[in-house]
């Protein structure tokens, strides 16, 4: 059953490859509105979860469906076409290209203009690329990263280049978008940027799905949160739900006090 | 005007070489643009030759259709073998694409209608310099229009990053086989001019060393621009010309700079970004 | 006849195998297509003639001779350009293009030297001796190619199984990088990798040179379209699969001229090449060592 | 390093061609030098250097001396093209001998004929080169002259009953003789057990001849140029085979039996050429070769060395006017007319049929002489 608010449903989906059996019996659902997160140690099988839902995976069992429709099947492009963009745990931004290419490339499946249209320059080509380069500013502009459009994306700080993925995830105009880790590798004060920039595109009316490592960061930026441990949610609900919930501190919170 | 006459009469050949290489190079830059290293351009430059030259021989059909389906001739093939050739990538896209030149080569081979190894002679003089200029600027153009598109961009995405252009809602398999298609057209085409100013074709033409031939200038010109094609085919073609007096080491000198300039000029020798860096060094550091 | 065939399959397939050999290794350890495998192959041929007719050195001791400097070419691919090549990083195909270049200069310097006519063993150098053995005809220098074949083989597979090097080179082959953390001299063994490799090229090519008795400086490139043949049916990287495809090729050619037209014999090989290619990249017999970044 | 004294060899060798003075004759000569065909190239060539060599010490041509203008066209189509306009326009000779392969001179000779220039093949042997235009001339035998005198001469020696066929079939060369070989057989009504194919490249044939072992042939047809044929001489002795080879004209190299030594006996050969023909013009022209080039001469040699006597033959009764439109058109009515005794015996032109009826080029009219070997030799075959 869907309420109208939810966006993501993800019902009893298992993989594994071969005998090695990575998620068991996944169910959560994101709704709309907001920013929800997944959290669990290393190896749970957080980054499996985002690969299925984009298509770069097949679940072995169960369903995904994406605002009613079933996205299982269905090529990557297809699902971004359908309002699902993410952003990568290792940046993988198109670094010989200048940012407006990298944001523009996201907006690929919106520029309607055909073969005859590219060879005789036609008033129409000519003006989707000029409102997709205005639309590129505007997305660069809100990240603060408007006066480096030209610049090539390899040169861009790591923080950077975090932002410019999710300009780049934005111009595909998502409905959710799904953030694998975005604040690994950063320092504090880079965190504190980075959460605020999240908030923003919340604010602007997308949905968020997120992946983290970090507690503290998501217990302070989640609206609900998931727990994947060894392939298994364990627990579902708000920040504090979660954070009081035994098993979590057993598996996860636990161990994670004791490393800190 | 007698100095160019006399000029033109000797070296037209050579200059209509120029042309047909700098299509041949044109074509298997489009698809690595898009990070495929297809070799099968030279088999596709032969289908497009004997496709033409028999339509020519035997049917007499006119010229302009000739090179047309000189050109449609090899996109077919393309299109029915890219499906499942371009889900392969890299050394074995390069493997596949090999194996398929050979299959090409030995049915030419043994086939009757294209004379076997003895291959097909007499072929008309239909190509003249204007229609090599034009076919080349129109190829030129029309791909400086696709470069700055966003079909340019989708090949440089994939060039980079396969799956992140897939994420990013590019539908990756219909753009690759829309550049080996589009390549193969272009080979096919250069193939058909080729084979309508020699007068004589035969399959060993196509072969391998044909396949690397062309490889050789786009890497040699880079394949950052446009201009690295050109700039690699015209040297190339011309390079034996002025190494003359080198006989049996002149293919010596060919190899060592494809093993130089893969090592020291990575992006071949047209490289914009590395001009930038010798002579705006300000520009580059305020970019 | 048949057995006759049979005995053709077995000497052309062993040394299909001992050419794919060198190839497949250096792909599974540098992950690199090394396409001027063919021409350190005809190398080692010229190597050993030259020996044999300039230094009248016995053909055991230019066999050696032939390993040695193929080797030493091969180590020195590796060092001047496939070494530089990974320093930076370079997209995968570089090194093809780079090694294509490689082979262009060999086969011209060999052609420049030598010339274009085929060259051939003298004769008395040959091993003689030839028995018929249930109507089929064995020449001692075939036995000693098919010999000279598996024990090379037999004593690279040993290696690579019971030594510490072995292991070390497969540790490599799934993944440069864990191997290094590992302390392991990744940088050293692709040099050595790269010299077995080119001197079980060399090898080979005085094995071809021997029992065709033709030497030319073209002829590297057909044998290189086979070697691809044989280590994309074995599974590239995979030196089990290298045997078993080198015999695999060599028993197909024999029978299909045998039995089939010898008219489009090769038409057929590189058409089930592109096939297998297609729907079973891994291979007919290998699995790809898929490799770990 | 043999390529220093080669290349400067060869660069003097242009140098003096540059400095021709205004009384020479240019003449024009482009030949595979580099390459894969380098091997019939050079032979050629130095057959015209010698008979060159030969004409000028001997004063020239009515006076005239001789300057050899030597390309290298490499056997490739382009090349041919880019050398054969070079030669036409740029150094504007008389006329042009050459290329050394089919492939090239179906390219590059409709460019002389277009430039109303005399093309003189010497070692092209495809059907259909004559057919490019009045200008083309070879003298050149052709496969379907040689070869039914050869297999008639070889069945009634050999009393055959059934023969074997092998040949490379991606060579233009072998695969066109093969293509006469069966046409010859079908008219001889000698059955054929199998037919063996091989590419280039190639050198083990065991599997082949094993096939051709089985089914007991008495003699062996080969189009085979004379490397492979003596690999495949070789490996069928070493199969066991006894029967006897039939060779067409790629058989006619020395090399044939420095490498197959007595493995060829017994095998039968046409050739418009051999280095064992008494007749005193071979003789006269081994000797020389010998002594200038320090080798064996070979077919390819010989024809170039005839056909530039052919050609000297014309010029004399050709009154050079220095209007070179002009001379070369007298040279193309002269040459028909040229007659010579040469190395490769008497020679005189016919009219080629073509294809299409048009008037073509001009054939050689030759008797081919048939060979047998005997103790690793060519020797001329003696019915009796």
């Amino acid at each position: 059953m869907n309420t109208p608010q939810t966006l993501l449903s993800i019902r009893n989906v298992g993989k594994h490859f071969g005998g090695l059996h990575v998620l068991q019996d996944v169910s959560f659902e994101v709704p709309a509105g907001g920013i929800y997160g997944l959290i669990g140690p290393n190896g749970a099988g957080k980054t499996t979860v985002f690969n299925l839902v984009t298509g770069l995976l097949a679940p072995s069992s169960g369903t995904i469906e994406f605002q009613g429709e079933s996205l299982v099947g269905l090529p990557p492009h297809q699902i971004t076409h359908r309002g699902i963009a993410r952003t990568f745990q290792n940046i993988r931004i198109f670094k010989e290209m200048s940012l407006l290419e990298n944001v523009m490339i996201g907006m690929h499946e919106h520029l309607k203009y055909g073969a005859g249209g590219i060879f005789f320059n036609s008033s129409a080509c000519r003006a989707a690329e000029k409102r997709a380069r205005e639309r590129a500013f505007e997305l660069l502009s809100w990240l603060g990263l408007e006066h480096k459009a030209a610049m090539l994306a390899d040169n861009l700080s790591y923080g950077d280049q975090r932002k410019l993925e999710f300009a780049r995830a934005l111009a595909t105009e998502p409905k959710l978008l799904l953030l694998d880790e975005p604040v690994a590798g950063m320092n504090p004060s880079e965190k504190t940027l980075l959460m605020e920039e999240i908030i923003n595109i919340r604010n602007r009316g997308y949905g968020v799905f997120m992946i983290e490592h970090d507690m503290r960061f998501v217990m302070g930026l989640c609206d609900r949160i998931a727990v994947l441990n060894f392939g298994r949610i364990i627990a579902e609900g708000s920040p504090d739900e979660v954070r009081n919930n035994q098993e979590v501190i057993e598996a996860y919170l636990g161990r994670e006090e004791e490393a800190a | 005007m007698e100095w160019f006459n006399d000029f033109w009469s000797t070296y037209s050949t050579l200059v209509f070489s120029v042309g047909v290489h700098a299509l041949l190079a044109l074509s298997i830059w489009l698809t690595l643009s898009c990070g495929l290293l297809s070799l099968a351009n030279a088999a596709f430059m032969g289908i497009g030759a004997y496709v033409s030259a028999l339509l020519t021989l035997q049917l007499g059909w006119s010229f302009p259709l000739v090179l047309l389906t000189g050109g449609i001739a090899p996109a077919v093939v393309a299109l029915l073998i890219g499906a499942p050739v371009l889900r392969l990538s890299g050394v074995y896209l390069a493997m596949a694409t090999l194996a398929f030149g050979e299959v090409v080569r030995i049915t030419v081979l043994n086939l009757e209608i294209t004379g076997g190894p003895e291959g097909l002679n007499g072929i008309p003089l239909e190509t003249e310099g204007w229609h090599i200029a034009a076919l080349l600027a129109l190829t030129i153009y029309g791909l400086a229009r696709l470069r700055r598109s966003k079909v340019g961009r989708a090949f440089e995405a994939i060039k980079e990053d396969e799956v992140a252009a897939r994420l990013m809602g590019i539908n990756v398999d219909r753009y690759k086989l829309l550049a080996f298609t589009l390549g193969s057209f272009i080979a096919g085409v250069a193939g058909a001019l080729n084979a309508h100013f020699t007068f004589f074709i035969s399959p060993r033409e196509y072969g391998f060393e044909a396949a690397v031939d062309i490889l050789t200038m786009a890497v040699l010109g880079g394949i950052s621009s446009l201009i690295g094609p050109l700039l690699g085919s015209s040297i190339i073609t011309l390079l034996p010309e002025l190494l003359r007096s080198l006989h049996d080491y002149r293919s010596f000198v060919n190899g060592a700079v494809l093993v130089l300039v893969v090592l020291f000029l990575p992006k071949g020798l047209w490289d914009p970004r590395r001009f930038r860096k010798w002579f705006g060094k300000a520009k580059g550091a305020e970019a | 006849m048949l057995e006759q065939q049979l005995l053709n399959a077995l000497t052309l397939g062993s040394v299909y195998a001992l050419f794919a050999l060198g190839f497949t290794l250096v792909f599974g350890v540098l992950a690199v297509i090394n396409l001027s495998h063919g021409a350190i192959f005809m190398v080692g041929s010229y190597a050993a003639l030259w020996l044999v007719s300039h230094l009248d050195a016995p053909l055991w001791l230019a066999m050696l001779g032939a390993m040695l400097l193929s080797g030493t070419l091969g180590l020195l691919v590796d060092v001047l350009i496939l070494k530089p090549l990974r320093a930076r990083n370079a997209p995968h195909l570089t090194p093809m293009i780079a090694t294509i270049g490689v082979g262009i200069m060999l086969t011209s310097a060999a052609q420049g030297m030598f010339g274009a006519e085929v060259l051939r063993f003298p004769e008395e150098t040959l091993p003689a001796g030839e028995f018929i053995v249930g109507g089929v005809h064995v020449r001692a220098l075939e036995i000693a190619i098919v010999a000279i074949a598996f024990i090379l083989m037999a004593v690279l597979f040993t290696a690579l199984k019971r030594t510490q090097l072995g292991r070390a080179l497969r540790a490599i082959a799934e993944s440069p990088k864990a191997a290094s953390l590992l302390g392991i001299n990744v940088e050293g063994l692709f040099h050595v990798t790269s010299f077995v490799a080119a001197a079980l090229g060399g090898i080979a090519g005085v094995l071809i040179g021997l029992d065709f008795n033709a030497i030319t400086p073209q002829m590297g490139q057909p044998m290189l379209h086979k070697g691809l043949a044989v280590i994309i049916l074995g599974g590239m990287g995979d030196i089990r699969g290298a045997l078993i495809g080198g015999l695999f090729l060599g028993f197909a050619e024999v029978i299909s001229k045998a039995y089939l037209s010898s008219q489009m014999g090769d038409a057929v090989a590189f058409g089930l090449l592109f096939l297998i290619l297609l729907v079973r990249p891994s291979g007919l017999f290998g699995r790809v060592l898929e490799r770990k970044a | 390093m043999r390529f220093m004294p080669k290349s400067i060899a060869l660069i003097s060798a242009l140098a003096c061609a540059g400095v021709a003075q205004a009384a020479d004759i240019k003449i024009g000569i482009a030949e595979a030098l580099t390459g894969g065909a380098a091997q019939y190239g050079v032979a050629i060539r130095n057959g015209f250097q010698l008979a060159a060599d030969e004409i000028n010490a001997k004063g020239g041509i009515n006076g005239n001396k001789i300057a050899l203008v030597i390309e290298d066209e490499q056997a490739k189509k382009e090349e041919g093209i880019n050398v054969f306009k070079k030669l036409i326009f740029q150094d504007k000779v008389l006329m042009i001998f050459g290329p050394t392969l089919s492939n090239s001179f179906f390219a590059a000779g409709p460019v002389a004929n277009a430039a109303k220039t005399v093309v003189f093949g010497t070692s092209v042997t495809a059907n259909g080169i004559t057919d490019i235009g009045p200008y083309t001339f070879r003298n050149s035998v052709m496969e379907s002259d040689v070869l039914p005198i050869t297999v008639a001469t070889a069945t009634k020696h050999y009393k055959l009953q059934k023969v074997a066929v092998i040949y490379g079939n991606d060579d233009a060369f072998t695969k066109s003789g093969y293509d006469v070989f069966k046409k010859v057989l079908e008219e001889q009504k000698l059955p054929v057990t199998t037919t063996e194919t091989y590419v280039k490249g190639d050198v083990d044939f065991k599997a082949q001849l094993t096939k051709i072992k089985g089914s007991n042939p008495d003699a062996i047809v080969c189009s085979c140029l004379a490397e492979e044929a003596a690999n495949i001489m070789l490996q069928a002795r070493g199969l066991g085979i006894k029967a006897p080879f039939i060779g067409g004209n790629g058989f006619n190299s020395p090399k044939l039996f420095e490498i197959s030594k007595l493995a060829g006996e017994g095998t039968f050969v046409g050739s418009p050429w051999s280095n064992t023909n008494p007749a005193p013009a071979n003789k006269a022209f081994v000797a020389a070769y010998q002594q200038k080039f320090g080798s064996e001469p070979n077919q390819f040699a010989a024809q170039g060395y005839d056909a530039l006597h052919i050609a000297a033959a014309a010029l004399k009764d050709v009154k050079l006017s220095g209007d070179i439109a002009a001379d070369r058109e007298a040279l193309k009515n002269a040459l028909p007319k040229a007659t010579i005794n040469g190395a490769t015996g008497p020679f005189k032109f016919r009219p080629a049929q073509t294809k299409t009826g048009k008037p073509g080029g001009w054939d050689a009219d030759q008797k081919p002489f048939i060979y047998i070997v005997k103790g690793g030799k060519f020797t001329l075959y003696d019915s009796k």
